[in-house]
């Protein structure tokens, strides 16, 4: 999405350059949360789901189902609801979920941790061991190893997570014993420290408590691979096809009949240029870990947001859909901007 | 001349493809000292291959053969893979026809002036600096310290194909083979380039190889000249004397081009006879 | 592995959303309140008819039958430290009236609304309060609601200390405790865990420090994690799953019928459905003993009757078995000898949908064409509420111990109108049970128990006969547990599964 | 036939700002072929793309047979002047056989008798119907240059502008389109406006040219005058001198030209 | 390019040389020509082959599913002897919970599965197309307004999304698809507009410009096609994520209704067996990865064909 400018220009110019940037940031960013807010909060609002139900039960008499109806102002026109939340949303004021009674950011504030450490764990996972398969299929395409790591890659793509997750929760978990199982942490473990960040790893780590941080390495390994081999599947296979297009460049060429070794070619080179659009792949394949861990979670038992979202959403309680589905968007954005900003950083040719 | 520099006797390259062989060159022999040779040839006439084949450059699917292909008396066709790197861009250099597309977008011009210089020499970070700089003043750069620290993009076509003859060249090689390094430029810095490699021949003794399609340009900066075509060499003689050529293909390029001496119309146009590619 | 002195559940625990008593109503917030709050009266486990006092230590009736008096046991004390006095019970039971939440209706039926409650419950001594009626309603059916997670004590103290804006505590009780059970609940986290601690104040103290229950959702992880030992309980295991781990040397299961039943609900408002042939061919189309043995092993028995077994009054008759032929008979004496379509809400991933597709098999034999519509649990509800579906499969769990909480959703209905008020399954199912209603109602206010055990009686017969409810099975719960876990007990309700004398070896 | 009067060509705005054209002027008789040439860059192609409504006109006043052009282009324009590009490569839709190629502006313009007037504008580029349904990947370079002129042809426009159609051909085939487009101007008498950086092919082709830099005219003068080396502009002469090939010496221009 | 041919080892000749003759003299000959060059780097590559080879299997059993199937997908056998059997010789992949014949289910999926790619792929596609060329095409501000819809969409949590669709429109296979449909066009739309953006300055588009092609006619005649085959690459790489989505739908109770015997939700219902009674979910989830595979291995293989820019 980076819009690349020409160069040049004196310092001021590289000023206003980047507030216009930023005003453009602020912008696209206002202009898609809104449009999430709206779209999830119609969808929200046409769900055949009573939303009361999910507060007051089966077995409320009428009139406790009708003063419930009321406090969560679903008697007012749709329109009005939409801008008594947008408005409540400004001021960072999501509502309460009905589910867990908690505001709305509390729950995500605990819920988005989780997923984050996985995700990003998964996504460590997966750049570490991807981008060497995939520079390593490109360099010697056809062979054994390119054959290897695209049908490794196109595995990745085709097996249901679900079932990965469960075979690998069985071999490893119940058969070998090498890891921990389902959860975060140990019943042990988990009153031995105190939550601040939310990422265990990290909480455990900066607390001291190294013996709850290695069961929470155990724990949190498993479905860290599991995703880690998915992000894997694709950006070896973004690599492996990024760097045979740079492979094929006259710069590589170039940098050959300067005498170079085959190594410095290629990693100097060829992947400084590959990994101009790897970045993207890398920020997109991790936002999608972010989002499409839900049935990781529900397997591993993983208190983060992607269950949470669902299991509102199955539960008609809005307001945490919408603000799980805010901070899914928000974070979207983000890596977005982050990835344009790499990008800058990677190719002078965008400053 | 005594040894020559650069010994090629029938040297052959042939990609495998799906549609059947094709031999880009075929039997190409020639010998090379210490002076200007130009290879002409219309497009696909196998003058790059010829160029590359001699660095062992030819891409994948091409395979390469040789009676005899020799620089300074070392086999390049058994040389090991190190030997090899280290005649490239130490002894033999090329500058690539287009540096749009040779320079690496992402590393400054420096940087890849360095790299080329401390994959040869053992020299210290700021002695390399200073060595590269040196080069882009003798490549008649402006402003060699800007220049330095630009990348590929920031520079014009002229300033990048002298960065990249400041690149091939700052390893001292004995030898450079230059593909087109002007076809990408307007009239006025093409001659300007040209300038810098006539120097460097007659004033450091190297050997140039110096491939183009222009007839015109290569008559009057090169000794000697290659008349390629369909991968063979169909003619070989002075530069000078290229107005005298005795094969009707070389005839035909030099005579097809409207001069502003004299004003020929219809123009004549080239007949191919099938036997010049046997 | 877990501590020794620490039981770890595997449970389904996301629909939690509230651990206030006064508010609770969920199966799993039921059973977490049973374990850390006292309530006034108590029934024995073994023989449901048996009453005791828990937190009363007596009671008397009046004279007309419409003022209960009772008295509380002395020296109790709260987990925080305040002794428990006849002031907090009515607090409790008045605060339930007043906050009027969903389960209010249980106290709330005997006449009491947020204006005279404070009037009619009314503490009489330190140790001693009233309750005062508006009908002579039979005493067992008022003690039995006495019974239900409604009305556990609060410590009144520390709730009015967290009291904010007149709500009585609400908004901090929801995740807080404040009640003199044996366990105290130390923390939740919503879909999450749940971890209850021992009350050194209780009078016996729990063999178990603490006792949590994890979410895990996936039935196959609980397995894993039971067998593996990381939990001590699984409590939401399939019956394969429950098959398997009963091989396992380490692993032991534990029954009790609950009071839930299974059954396929009939809207009326289908003129199919609405016919008496065509409800009764339907009965007997279903193959009950094989979907107990198979898809409901160990987790439901055949019964066909809307009262569970072991509430008053409850009889077993099991008239319908699988018998096509017949149900072919009563199909053309409809006048639909070759069948007819109709559709069927069912809850995805649940048990429902396997039993719903195991009925689509047999009614298709009589030419029945069953369409399954799957759905979320909220969706169908949703829709069953709004009387839009032909028929849909559910289950329906007892809210206290008194056969009137069936009676009066099975065989009642006041007004069959689509604006009504009150929504029980005869509602629903746009069921109007004729002189049925007027029978639960006099059921309710029979002081005689063996007379009122057989007003209902004769309605479960009729319901069973005429009724839009193909009742299939009551449940079963089964834990399955590590051999060393002792005395985990499962009662006949969903908030009578008691861990405070549970211990591991 | 063609007049061009000031004509100014600005892209982009503020920092981003373009002046490609400044204030160009110059006038074409009906029949008449006209070259432009210059360095790279200097706003040759920019004109003919202005005059055709590929480029903005930000000032001046672009008049074909008389009558000021409109924005956006008419039908009617299209069918007076057409273009032929430089790249013959890029050109071509390369998912396009010749014939659809070819027939696309006939139908565009609701033209009958396709059929006939497609072969027929094969044959007036030289090529047989053989042609007719292959594809730009099975053409050489200046068979694809054909081909473009043929469809700038189909329309019979009056006015051709080529944008340097032979800079990427061999010398070869650049003899032999340059051979077709002087036949085809007398035989269809056609006005030409001829882009090239290469002096001796303007010459070739065009009685007069307009030599430029930096967007604006140096000088205007005739092929007549360039063969003689009569160039009353510095950058004119250079232009000229760097034409006769490589020189070793810095010497007076004049004296290449024997050579 | 021009100058002398080189010679060739061998000269094409008969069928071949028809098809590969540098001057088609029909329409007929000249596609035909383009196909079987297509086809011959298409065949040169054995995975892609293989692909096509499972693709074209899937066609072939779901067109015979009633053939091939030995019992009733939807009719179970006896609850108490037939539930839960290992696969053998009468129930090659076993049965399920209701005491169905899960090859059978298998073999009668297929047609689900076919209809759920090929209907994703018929709405996806057209309306990533049209909005990507367009947007790309008209720039200014048609292009921001669209890429900002399309951003939406694309920041969207798909599953999210695609759960609150099924939810509004109530559960059913046609819904699903309808979802899956909505959610994967936004990529789609990307690439469009990116190629679009290429291609809407070059040469060969401005020449039609000035033949007075509407732009319509230019986006629809000239962009488009140039658009399509990279997107059809895409596509078919697509089809393994759009069959998973259809079975994470399927899986949330959400996608085909029961007893339909879909292969997503096959194993939704094969997960509570999944350990002792390993087939019943792993049949369908087997056949969800070879077509997957398949469809990958065919959109690889495409892409060397139809993608010029990464064909080397
Ligand atoms: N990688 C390759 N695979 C197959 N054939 C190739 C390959 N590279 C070059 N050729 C063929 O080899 C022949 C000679 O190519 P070469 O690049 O040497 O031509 P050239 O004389 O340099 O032409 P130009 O003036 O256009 O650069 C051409 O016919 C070309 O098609
Ligand atoms: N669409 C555009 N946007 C911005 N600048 C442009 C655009 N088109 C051309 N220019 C600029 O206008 C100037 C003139 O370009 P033009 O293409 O007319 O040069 P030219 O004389 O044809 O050069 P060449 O010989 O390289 O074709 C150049 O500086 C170019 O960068
Ligand atoms: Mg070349
Ligand atoms: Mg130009």
């Amino acid at each position: 999405m980076a819009s690349s400018v020409a160069n040049g220009g004196g310092g001021h110019d590289a000023l206003r350059f980047y507030l216009t940037k930023t005003a453009q940031f602020v912008i696209v960013l206002a202009t898609t949360l809104l449009g999430l807010v709206a779209v999830t909060f119609f969808i929200g609002r046409v769900v055949p789901i009573d939303p009361v139900i999910a507060i007051v039960g089966d077995r409320a008499p009428a009139h406790v189902y009708e003063r419930a109806r009321q406090e969560l102002g679903l008697d007012l026109p749709l329109i009005q609801q939409f801008w008594i939340y947008l408005k409540k949303a400004a001021t960072g004021d999501f509502g309460n979920s009905v589910l867990t009674t908690n505001p709305v950011m509390t729950d995500i504030a605990n819920a988005f941790p989780a997923t984050l450490e996985l995700a990003t764990l998964g996504t460590l996972i997966g750049v570490i061991l991807g981008i060497p398969l995939g520079i390593l299929a490109a360099v010697k395409r056809g062979s054994f190893i390119d054959q290897f790591v695209r049908v490794l890659g196109l595995a990745g793509y085709s097996i249901p997570i679900f079932w990965l997750g469960l075979m690998g929760l069985l071999v490893f978990y119940a058969k070998l014993g090498w890891v921990a199982g389902p959860g975060r942490i140990d019943v042990t473990y988990s009153y031995l420290y105190t939550p601040v960040t939310n990422i265990v790893l990290l909480d455990t780590a900066m607390q001291g408590q190294w013996d709850a941080f290695w069961d929470a390495v155990s724990h949190i390994i498993l479905p860290a691979c599991l995703l880690g081999y998915f992000s894997l599947a694709y950006i070896s296979r973004m690599t492996r096809s990024f760097m045979l297009n740079e492979l094929a460049q006259e710069y590589v060429i170039a940098a050959r009949v300067k005498g170079l070794s085959e190594m410095r070619v290629i990693w100097r080179h060829a992947l400084r240029n590959a990994a101009v659009p790897l970045v993207t792949v890398i920020a997109l394949s991790y936002a999608n870990l972010l989002e499409g861990s839900v049935l990781t979670e529900t397997i591993f038992a993983w208190p983060g947001l992607g269950q949470y979202i669902t299991n509102s959403l199955q539960n008609a309680d809005m307001n945490a859909v919408l603000g799980g589905t805010l901070v899914i968007g928000a974070v979207f954005v983000l890596l977005n901007l982050v990835s344009d900003l790499l990008y800058r950083l990677l190719d002078p040719r965008t400053r | 001349m005594t040894k020559p520099l650069l010994d090629v006797e029938d040297l052959r390259v042939r990609f495998h493809l799906r549609t059947g062989t094709v031999e880009a060159v075929r039997g190409v022999s020639f010998q090379l000292g210490r002076e200007r040779l130009g290879i002409v040839g219309e497009s696909g006439s196998g003058k790059s291959q010829t160029g590359r084949a001699i660095l062992g450059l030819t891409p994948p699917p091409g395979e390469v053969t040789a009676q005899r292909l020799a620089f300074d008396g070392i086999d390049l066709l058994t040389a090991s893979k190190r030997t090899l790197r280290t005649l490239r861009g130490g002894r033999i250099s090329m500058v690539m026809q287009d540096p749009k597309y040779s320079l690496n977008p992402v590393m400054t011009i420096g940087e890849q002036i360095i790299e080329a210089y401390k994959a040869h020499a053992k020299a210290g970070r700021n002695e390399a600096r200073d060595k590269a700089l040196a080069m882009l003043e003798a490549v008649k750069m402006r402003d060699p310290q800007r220049v330095f620290s630009l990348y590929p993009h920031e520079v014009s076509g002229g300033m990048g194909q002298r960065a990249m003859i400041a690149m091939m060249l700052v390893t001292d090689p004995d030898l450079l083979i230059a593909d087109e390094p002007t076809s990408a430029l307007d009239v006025t810095v093409s001659m300007e380039v040209l300038r810098i490699l006539d120097e460097l021949v007659s004033e450091r003794g190297m050997g140039l190889i110096f491939i183009s399609h222009d007839l015109k340009l290569v008559s009057s900066f090169c000794d000697r000249v290659l008349v390629m075509y369909a991968g063979r060499v169909v003619e070989e003689l002075e530069a000078k004397n290229l107005r005298e050529a005795k094969h009707p293909y070389t005839q035909g390029l030099m005579r097809c081009l409207p001069t502003l001496a004299d004003d020929v119309r219809p123009l004549p146009t080239l007949n191919r006879d099938p036997a010049w590619a046997l | 592995a877990t501590p020794p002195d620490t039981l770890v559940e595997a449970w389904k625990l996301d629909e939690i959303i509230s651990l206030d008593p006064a508010e609770l109503f969920e199966f799993t917030a039921s059973e977490i309140a049973g374990n850390t709050y006292e309530r006034l009266i108590g029934f024995d486990l073994k023989d449901v008819s048996k009453i005791h006092g828990e937190v009363a230590e007596s009671w008397t009736v009046s004279p007309d039958g419409k003022t209960l008096t009772f008295k509380i046991r002395q020296g109790k004390k709260f987990a925080s430290g305040n002794p428990l006095t006849a002031e907090d019970v009515a607090f409790s039971l008045q605060r339930a009236v007043i906050l009027d939440k969903s389960p209010a209706f249980i106290i709330g039926q005997f006449g009491f609304t947020k204006d005279n409650v404070k009037d009619k419950i009314k503490q009489t001594g330190p140790y001693e309060f009233t309750m005062e009626l508006d009908k002579p309603y039979a005493p067992t059916f008022v003690l039995y609601c006495l019974t239900s997670s409604v009305a556990s004590v609060v410590d009144k103290k520390l709730v009015m200390q967290n009291e904010k804006d007149g709500d009585m505590g609400y908004n901090w009780l929801k995740t807080k405790y404040a009640g003199s059970g044996p366990f105290t609940i130390r923390d939740w986290k919503a879909n999450e865990v749940v971890v209850l601690e021992r009350n050194p104040n209780y009078e016996k103290p729990t063999p178990l420090a603490r006792v949590i229950y994890r979410h895990i959702k996936e039935t196959a992880t609980q397995r894993l994690l039971l067998e593996k030992g990381d939990v001590d309980v699984a409590r939401n295991l399939n019956p394969e799953e429950m098959a398997a781990v009963s091989k396992n040397p380490d692993i032991k299961t534990n029954s009790g019928v609950k009071g839930g039943v299974w059954y396929v609900g009939l809207n009326q408002k289908n003129p199919n459905l609405a016919k008496p042939e065509v409800r009764e061919a339907l009965k007997y189309l279903v193959d009950y003993s094989a979907i107990s043995d198979t898809i409901m092993k160990n987790q439901a028995e055949v019964h066909q009757t809307f009262l569970p077994k072991g509430f008053l009054g409850a009889i077993d008759d099991k008239p319908y078995k699988l018998d096509v032929a017949k149900a072919k008979d009563l199909l053309t004496k409809a006048g639909l000898p070759n069948g007819f379509s109709m559709t069927m809400d069912v809850r995805s991933n649940s048990e429902s949908a396997s039993i719903a597709q195991a009925i689509q098999q047999t009614f298709a034999q009589a030419g029945v064409k069953l369409e399954l519509i799957p759905g979320d649990g909220k969706q169908v509800l949703t829709k069953y509420r709004a009387r839009q579906h032909d028929s849909v499969i559910y289950r329906w769990g007892a809210d206290y111990q008194d056969p009137n909480t069936n009676a009066d959703t099975f065989a009642a209905n006041d007004d069959n109108s689509d604006n009504a008020k009150a929504k029980p399954l005869t509602w629903r199912n746009a069921w109007d049970p004729g002189p049925l209603t007027a029978k639960t109602r006099a059921a309710v206010t029979e002081q005689d128990p063996e007379k009122r055990a057989a007003m209902y009686q004769e309605l479960q017969k009729a319901v069973l006969k005429d009724g839009p409810f193909i009742i299939m099975m009551q449940e079963i719960e089964v834990m399955a547990m590590r051999k060393n876990v002792e005395g985990v007990i499962i009662g006949p309700s969903f908030d009578t599964n008691f861990v405070s004398q549970a211990k591991k070896n | 036939m063609l007049d061009i009067q000031n004509l100014q060509v600005v892209f982009g705005t503020g920092r981003l700002r373009v002046d490609a054209v400044k204030n160009v002027s110059f006038h074409v008789e009906p029949g008449a072929a006209y070259g432009l040439v210059g360095e790279s860059g200097s706003g040759k192609s920019t004109v003919l793309r202005a005059i055709c409504g590929l480029a903005p006109i930000t000032a001046g006043r672009v008049r074909v047979d008389g009558a000021a052009v409109t924005t956006p282009r008419g039908k009617a324009f299209y069918r007076t002047v057409q273009m032929v590009f430089q790249d013959p490569y890029a050109s071509l839709h390369p998912r396009h056989t010749v014939d659809r190629t070819l027939a696309e502006p006939l139908s565009i313009h609701g033209e009958k008798d396709a059929e006939a007037r497609i072969l027929q504008a094969l044959r007036e580029v030289g090529l047989g119907p053989s042609f007719r349904f292959r594809y730009p990947h099975q053409l050489s370079g200046g068979q694809r240059q054909r081909i473009a002129i043929a469809r700038a042809l189909i329309l019979r426009p009056k006015v051709l502008l080529l944008d340097e159609p032979t800079s990427a051909l061999d010398a070869s085939v650049q003899a032999e389109i340059l051979n077709l487009l002087d036949d085809l101007r007398r035989r269809l008498g056609l006005t030409y406006i001829l882009v090239s950086h290469d002096l001796a092919v303007v010459a070739h082709l065009c009685e007069r040219l307009l030599v430029m830099r930096h967007g604006e005219a140096v000088e205007e003068t005739t092929s007549v005058a360039l063969r003689s080396g009569a160039a009353s502009n510095d950058y004119t002469q250079s232009l000229i001198h760097a034409s006769q090939g490589f020189t070793r010496a810095v010497r007076p221009s004049t004296q290449a030209l024997a050579g | 390019m021009t100058g002398a041919p080189l010679p060739l080892a061998s000269e094409p000749s008969g069928m071949r040389g028809w098809l590969l003759s540098a001057e088609p003299n029909s329409r007929w000959q000249a596609r035909l020509g383009r196909f079987y060059l297509g086809w011959r780097a298409f065949t040169r590559n054995p995975l892609a082959v293989i692909g096509l080879g499972i693709i074209l299997m899937l066609i072939l059993v779901a067109v015979f599913a009633d053939v091939i199937a030995p019992y009733s997908p939807v009719a179970g056998g006896d609850l108490r002897t037939q539930r839960l059997l290992p696969p053998s010789g009468t129930y090659w992949f076993g049965t399920d919970d209701q005491a169905r014949d899960i090859f059978s289910r298998v073999i009668h999926g297929s047609r689900i599965t076919l209809f759920v790619v090929v209907l994703v792929a018929l709405i996806a596609t057209p309306i990533g197309l049209l909005v990507g060329t367009v947007s790309g095409y008209l720039g200014g501000w048609v292009d921001t307004v669209l890429m900002r819809i399309t951003d939406i969409f694309l920041a969207f949590p798909r599953l999210i999304l695609a759960l609150a669709f099924v939810a509004a429109l109530g559960p059913g296979i046609e819904n699903a698809i309808i979802a899956i449909a909505i959610t994967s066009w936004p990529p789609y739309a990307r690439i469009a507009r990116a190629e679009t953006m290429m291609i809407r300055n070059s040469d060969f588009i401005a020449a039609v410009k000035l033949q007075g092609a509407s732009t319509p006619r230019i986006i629809l005649g000239h962009v488009v096609p140039l658009c399509l085959s990279s997107l059809i690459v895409r596509v078919t790489l697509d089809m393994a994520g759009i069959i998973l989505t259809a079975a994470g739908l399927g899986f949330l109770g959400l996608g085909a209704q029961p007893p339909m015997p879909e292969w997503g939700a096959m194993v939704a219902t094969g997960r509570n067996y999944l350990i002792d009674q390993w087939w019943v979910a792993a049949m369908p989830g087997l056949a969800i990865f070879v077509v997957s595979l398949g469809f990958n291995l065919l959109g690889d293989g495409l892409r060397d064909v139809l993608d010029p820019k990464a064909a080397k």
